[in-house]
C-alpha cells in the first residue's frame, strides 16, 4: 500500500501537501481547477483588495541569477468580483488570500465569500512591496491582532496568517497571531530585495524594491518554519523556494504540515505539483513513513 | 548584475525603419533573438516607462532581431520613437511557436500580427506554396508587402493586401478574402495572428473547412513566464501554453474572442 | 589614462574599492599581506573577542544549492594575540572587526590595538548565529548607542559599523550608529538561514542555525545599501554576494563606496579581487567616469 | 534539500576492514569519491558529533571509496565505531593532489599518512621502480602493508616497514631508512605523508639530495573550501593552495615542522 500524504493544516485537510501560493497564477477558477487536476491540493488566490487594483507598471517579475524579484504591486480583480468568480466553484479546494490596512477591510471581504465553497482565508501580513498593507500591518502587533479577531468573528472557515521577514519580529507577529485565535500560519512571504540594471544605472524593477522568491530564500524559509515551530503550537503551511520534493520533505521535517509552491510553478510549469507529491510518497515508502504527520518536525528531535 | 535568461538585458538599438506612419522596426543586435521561432516574443523594458510583450522580428543580417511596433499608448509610443544608439532592455525569447507544415499554406495577418507570420516565411521550404493575407484598414497602414514578396521570391506564392476602405489591394476583411480561396484551393495549413475577433473567424473558416489551423494570441502579459497570472486563457496561459494554439482548442475556450482581461485581471468583452 | 579606482569610506581611503570581508581566511598576518598583494583594497579581520573561542563544531560551513551557510560561532584567537600579530604590521590596510556584548568588551580590546598600525575598526553587531552579541547587540538601540560611543571615545582611527537583518528594524541601527558618530556602515552580514539533511532528518549545521551568504543574498544586500544611502547621508561599504564586476559595480551604484568580498573568495580564491577590480577599471572606462565616486549612488537618481 | 558539491551527502557504510586494533577502514559507495586524485581529502561528517577532514582511500571495486581512519578523538572514535549499514555525510573532493613522476620513486608514510600514498600507487606506471617506507611505533600498529605488495605485484618495488621498538621490520624511523637509501639510489621523485617532524625531515633530506619532493600536510580543517581561514599555513591555505606542496614551497614556509592552529586560531608549536 503506497503511503497516505493528505494531509492537515489545523483545521484544514488537504488531499495533499503540496499548495498554489498566492499571487502565483491565481485570478482564474478555470486555472484552479487545471492546477487541482493536476496535482495542487489546494489553491490560494491572488491577495484580494476591497476594489480591483491594477498594480505597478512594468517591469514588475524579473528573474535573477538564482530566483526571482517582483513588485506586482498586489493586482488583483477585487473581493467583490472574485467572490462571484467562485461563487461557481463545487470541488476545488480554495483558499482566499486578503490583504487591506484596516479592519474593516477584512470584515467587508470576508462578506463578500459568505455564500462561496472556500477552504479559508489566509491573510497576508507579509507583502513586502506595497505601502499600508502587507508587512506594514503585519509589523504593527495591535493591528494583527484586531484584524485577526474579526475577520474569525466573521469567517466561517479557518483562518492563516502568512507572515515574512519585515522591520520587526516575525515571531512576535506569529504570537500575536496565535493570540489571537489564528488556526495556522504561512511562512514566508517573499524577502524585500532589489536589483540595479548596471547598463543604464537603474533599478529594474518599477517600483524599485520588491520581494525576492526562489531556491534563494529556501534556507531563510526553513529557518522560520524550524524557528516558528519549536517556539509555538500552531500548525504551519512552509512557503519559499519549494521546487523539488527534496525541498518540500526539508520544509515537512522542519515542521510544516504542508507546503506552497510559487516560483517553481513558473520554472517547471503545472507539472510541478505531481511531481513532488510523488517524490514525497517514494520518500516516504522508503522510509517508511505511513502518514505525512510522522515525518512533520522530525529535525527538532536533534 | 548577473544576466540570466529572465532578467533583461540591455541592447542598443542600431537601425529604425519606418514601415508606416505609426508602424517602425527597430533593430538590434542579439544571437538569441535572431535565432527564435516563429511566434515566440520577448518582453521589451523600455527604461523609465514599461516592460511590454513584442514578437521578435526577422532580420536578414546574421545576429540581429527587430520588433515592430505600433505607436499606441505611452511604451509603445516611447518605442515607437527610439533612435539609433538608444537603450532597451530585453528577457526572453518566451512561449511556444506555430508548427511547420508544408505543402500549400494559408497566412493571414492583420497589423503587427505580421510580425510573427513574416518570421514564419522564413521557416518554411522553398517547395511549399505560400498565400498572405495581409490587412489593414487603409492604405497608409500597409506596411510588410515588400519584405513578404522578398522573402518568397523565387516560390510558388501569393501576398495578397486588403484594405478595408479599399485604397489599397482588395476592398473589406481578410476574412472575406480567405472564405473565397477557401472555396477553390485545398490548404494544408492556416496561420493567423492580428486583431482576436478577426483570428476567430479565420478559427472558424478554417476549422468548417477541416483545415489545420494555428493562431497566435494576445493576452495582457506582465511576467511572460506563467508566474503573474496576467495572461489566463481559459484554463491555460498565453505566456506558457501559448502564445500559439490549434483551432480545436482555441473553439473549446470560451474566452476565444470574446474576453480578455485588464491590468487588474477583470475579463473585458472584446 | 586608465580610471582612478582607488575610493574613500568616509575618512577611510583605499587604494582599491574590494575588501576581505569579516571572517573570511582572516587570521594571519601572512594572509592579509597575500590577499593585499594579490588585490584586495583592505583585509577586515574575523571578528575578534576578548578571549580566544573555539567556535561551535563542524559542520560549520556548507554549501548550499546557492550560496553558503555558517555557524563558525565566531571562532578567533582573542584580541590580544591577534594585537600581538598584527604590531609587526607596516604596510597592509587592515580593519579589525570586533565582537562583544558589552562596552567594556569592546573598549578592552580597542586598547590592545594601541600602537597597532590598523585602518579602522569595524563593529560586528549583526552575527546572526551567536548569542549575547552581534544581532543581539544591534537589536538593542541602547547598547549599540554605548558601545559606538565608547569605542569612538577611545580609538584613535575610523570606526565603521557593519549591519544585517535581525528581528528589529536595521535602519534604527544605522539610525542609532550615525546619530553616535560612526564613521561608516558596513552592510549586511548573513541571513539567518538553515539547512536539513532530508536522509538524516537532521540539521546539519551543529549549531543548527546559521548565517547564508553568496549570491543568493546579494539582491537583499543591494537593496539594504540602497535604503541606507537614500536614508542617511553615511559612507557605506556593501556587502553580500559580490562575485563578480558586475554585482561590485551593482552596489556602487545602490550607494557604496566599496565593496566586501567573503564567500566568493572560497569560491574563485585569491585572484577574486583582481579580477572585480579590472572589472571595474574597464566598466568606468567605458561609461567615461574618471573617479568611483562619480558612480555611487546613481540607482538614486531614477 | 539539493545536494551540491559542497552539502554533505548521505552514503550508506556497505564494508568494514579492522587495520590494526586502532584504525579501520570503512567502505562506501559513491562514484564521485571513488575517482579523486591522490592527496585529495572529503570532509566527513559523523552526524551528531562533528566533520572532519579525510584523505579518500582507495576500493578494488569500481564505483566505490573508502576512509582509513585513526581512532583519536570523538569523531574519529565515533567512525572507527561505524558498522556496516550506518549512514554518514561528506562533501568533497578537495585540495590539490601529487604530481605524478615517473621512474625510481620513494614513497615515505606513517600511520593514517599512507592512505594518500597507497591511493598515489594506483595513479603510478607499471614500468615505475616504487619504493615505499611506512612507520610505525610498533607491530601491531603495521598496516597496509599486504595492500601495497598487492597494487605493486608484478612490477619492481620495494615496500620496507619500519617500527620505533624493531618489533617488526626495520628498527627505527623511516627517516634513518630514508637517509640510508638515497645514498646509493638515485630517485626521480620523493612523496611523504604522516606526522609533519616526519615529513620535515622527509623533506629535507630529498631537498639535500636534490631530489622532487612533495608532502600533503595536514592543518586543522573546518571548511576545507578556503572560506574559514583554520587551515592556513603560511600565507597559503592547506585546503586550497595544498594539501600538497613541493619541497621548495614547504622549507620557505616558517610553520612547517614547527607550528599549526588550534581550533581558535592560535599558533602552537608541533
Ligand atoms: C505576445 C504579444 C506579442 C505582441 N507583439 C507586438 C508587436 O510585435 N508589435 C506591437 O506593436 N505590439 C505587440 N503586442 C502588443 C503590445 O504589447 C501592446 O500594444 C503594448 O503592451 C501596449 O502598451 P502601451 O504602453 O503602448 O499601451 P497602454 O496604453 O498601456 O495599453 C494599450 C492597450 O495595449 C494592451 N496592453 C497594454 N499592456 C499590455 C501588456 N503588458 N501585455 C499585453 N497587452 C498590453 C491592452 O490591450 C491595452 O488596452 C504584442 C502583445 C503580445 C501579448
Ligand atoms: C587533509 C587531512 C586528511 C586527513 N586524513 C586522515 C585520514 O585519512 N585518517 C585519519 O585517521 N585521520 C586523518 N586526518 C586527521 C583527522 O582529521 C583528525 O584526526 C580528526 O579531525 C580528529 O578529530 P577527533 O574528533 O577524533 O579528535 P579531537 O579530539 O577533536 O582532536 C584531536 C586532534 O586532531 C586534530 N584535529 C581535530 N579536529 C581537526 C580538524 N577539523 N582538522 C584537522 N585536524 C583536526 C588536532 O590536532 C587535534 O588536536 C586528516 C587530517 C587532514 C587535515
Ligand atoms: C509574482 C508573485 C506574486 C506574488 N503575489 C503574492 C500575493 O499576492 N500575496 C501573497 O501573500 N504572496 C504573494 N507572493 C509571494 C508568494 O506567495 C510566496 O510567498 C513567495 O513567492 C515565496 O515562495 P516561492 O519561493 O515558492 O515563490 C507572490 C510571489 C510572486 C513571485
Ligand atoms: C565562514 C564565514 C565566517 C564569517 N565570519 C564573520 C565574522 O567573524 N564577522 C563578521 O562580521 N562577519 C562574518 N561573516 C559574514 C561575512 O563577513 C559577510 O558579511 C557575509 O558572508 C556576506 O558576504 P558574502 O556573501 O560575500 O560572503 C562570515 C561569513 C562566513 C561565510
Ligand atoms: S504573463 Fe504572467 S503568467 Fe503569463
Ligand atoms: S579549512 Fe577553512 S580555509 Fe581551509
Amino acid at each position: 500500500m503506497s503511503p497516505d500524504i493528505s494531509t492537515h493544516v489545523g483545521p484544514i485537510s488537504l488531499e495533499r501537501p503540496t499548495m498554489l501560493a498566492s499571487g502565483i497564477l491565481g485570478i482564474s477558477l478555470d486555472v484552479f481547477g487545471r492546477l487541482y487536476k493536476e496535482g495542487a491540493g489546494a489553491l490560494v488566490t491572488k491577495s484580494l483588495s476591497k476594489e480591483p487594483w491594477d498594480g505597478y507598471p512594468n517591469p514588475t517579475i524579473i528573474g535573477l541569477k538564482h530566483g526571482y524579484l517582483n513588485a506586482v504591486g498586489l493586482s488583483n480583480p477585487g473581493a467583490p468580483y472574485f467572490a462571484k468568480m467562485l461563487s461557481q466553484n463545487q470541488t476545488v479546494p480554495i483558499i482566499v488570500s486578503l490583504v487591506g490596512s484596516v479592519p474593516e477591510d477584512f470584515t467587508f471581504m470576508v462578506k463578500q465569500f459568505e455564500n462561496v465553497k472556500i477552504l479559508g482565508y489566509e491573510l497576508n501580513l507579509s507583502c513586502p512591496h506595497v505601502e499600508k498593507v502587507g508587512l506594514e500591518v503585519g509589523d504593527d502587533p495591535e493591528l494583527v491582532h484586531t484584524i485577526i479577531k474579526s475577520v474569525k468573528k466573521e469567517s466561517k472557515v479557518p483562518v492563516l496568517a502568512k507572515v515574512g521577514l519585515g522591520s520587526s519580529d516575525y515571531l512576535e507577529t506569529v504570537r500575536t497571531a496565535c493570540d489571537s485565535g489564528i488556526d495556522g500560519i504561512t511562512a514566508i512571504n517573499t524577502l524585500r530585495a532589489m536589483a540595479i540594471d548596471i547598463q543604464t544605472g537603474r533599478p529594474i524593477l518599477s517600483h524599485k524594491i520588491g520581494g525576492m522568491s526562489g531556491s534563494p530564500i529556501k534556507p531563510v524559509a526553513v529557518r522560520c518554519v524550524y524557528e516558528i515551530s519549536s517556539k509555538f503550537d500552531i500548525p504551519i503551511i512552509g512557503c519559499g523556494g519549494v521546487s523539488s520534493w527534496e525541498d518540500a520533505v526539508e520544509f515537512l521535517l522542519a515542521g510544516s504540515s504542508a507546503v506552497q509552491i510559487g516560483s517553481a510553478v513558473g520554472e517547471k510549469w503545472t507539472g510541478v505539483f505531481s511531481e513532488i507529491n510523488d517524490g514525497i510518497s517514494k520518500y516516504m515508502e522508503k522510509k517508511n513513513y505511513k502518514k505525512i504527520s510522522e515525518m512533520v518536525g522530525i529535525a527538532k528531535k536533534f | 548584475m548577473q544576466k540570466s535568461f529572465d532578467t533583461p538585458k540591455i541592447v542598443t538599438i542600431d537601425k529604425v525603419v519606418d514601415e508606416t506612419p505609426t508602424v517602425r522596426t527597430i533593430y538590434f543586435a542579439d544571437d538569441v533573438m535572431s535565432g527564435v521561432l516563429p511566434g515566440q516574443f520577448a518582453m521589451v523594458w523600455v527604461p523609465g516607462v514599461n516592460e511590454i510583450p513584442m514578437s521578435v522580428m526577422i532580420s536578414q543580417e546574421k545576429g540581429k532581431a527587430a520588433f515592430t511596433v505600433r505607436k499606441h499608448g505611452s511604451a509603445t509610443t516611447e518605442l515607437f520613437s527610439k533612435k539609433v544608439g538608444d537603450q532597451i532592455g530585453i528577457r526572453g525569447p518566451y512561449g511556444n511557436s506555430f508548427t511547420i507544415k508544408q505543402g500549400k499554406l494559408l497566412l493571414v495577418g492583420g497589423g503587427t500580427g505580421l510580425v510573427p507570420l513574416i518570421r514564419l516565411v522564413t521557416f518554411l521550404q522553398k517547395t511549399d506554396d505560400v498565400t498572405i493575407i495581409m490587412g489593414s484598414k487603409t492604405k497608409s497602414e500597409v506596411f510588410f508587402e515588400s519584405a513578404a514578396e522578398k522573402l518568397l521570391e523565387g516560390t510558388k506564392h501569393q501576398v495578397i493586401v486588403v484594405t478595408e476602405d479599399g485604397s489599397y489591394g482588395k476592398k473589406g476583411l481578410v476574412t472575406d478574402v480567405m472564405d473565397e480561396l477557401v472555396k477553390t484551393n485545398k490548404f494544408d495549413g492556416v496561420y493567423t495572428c492580428g486583431p482576436e475577433k478577426m483570428m476567430y473567424k479565420v478559427v472558424q473558416i478554417a476549422s468548417t473547412n477541416n483545415i489545420h489551423v494555428e493562431a497566435s494570441i494576445e493576452r495582457m502579459m506582465k511576467c511572460g513566464i506563467g508566474m503573474c497570472g496576467s495572461c489566463c486563457f481559459g484554463d491555460m496561459m498565453a505566456c506558457k501554453d501559448g502564445t500559439v494554439f490549434d483551432g480545436k482548442t482555441l473553439l473549446s475556450n470560451k474566452e476565444f474572442g470574446h474576453t480578455h482581461r485588464t491590468k487588474s485581471g477583470v475579463l473585458e468583452n472584446y
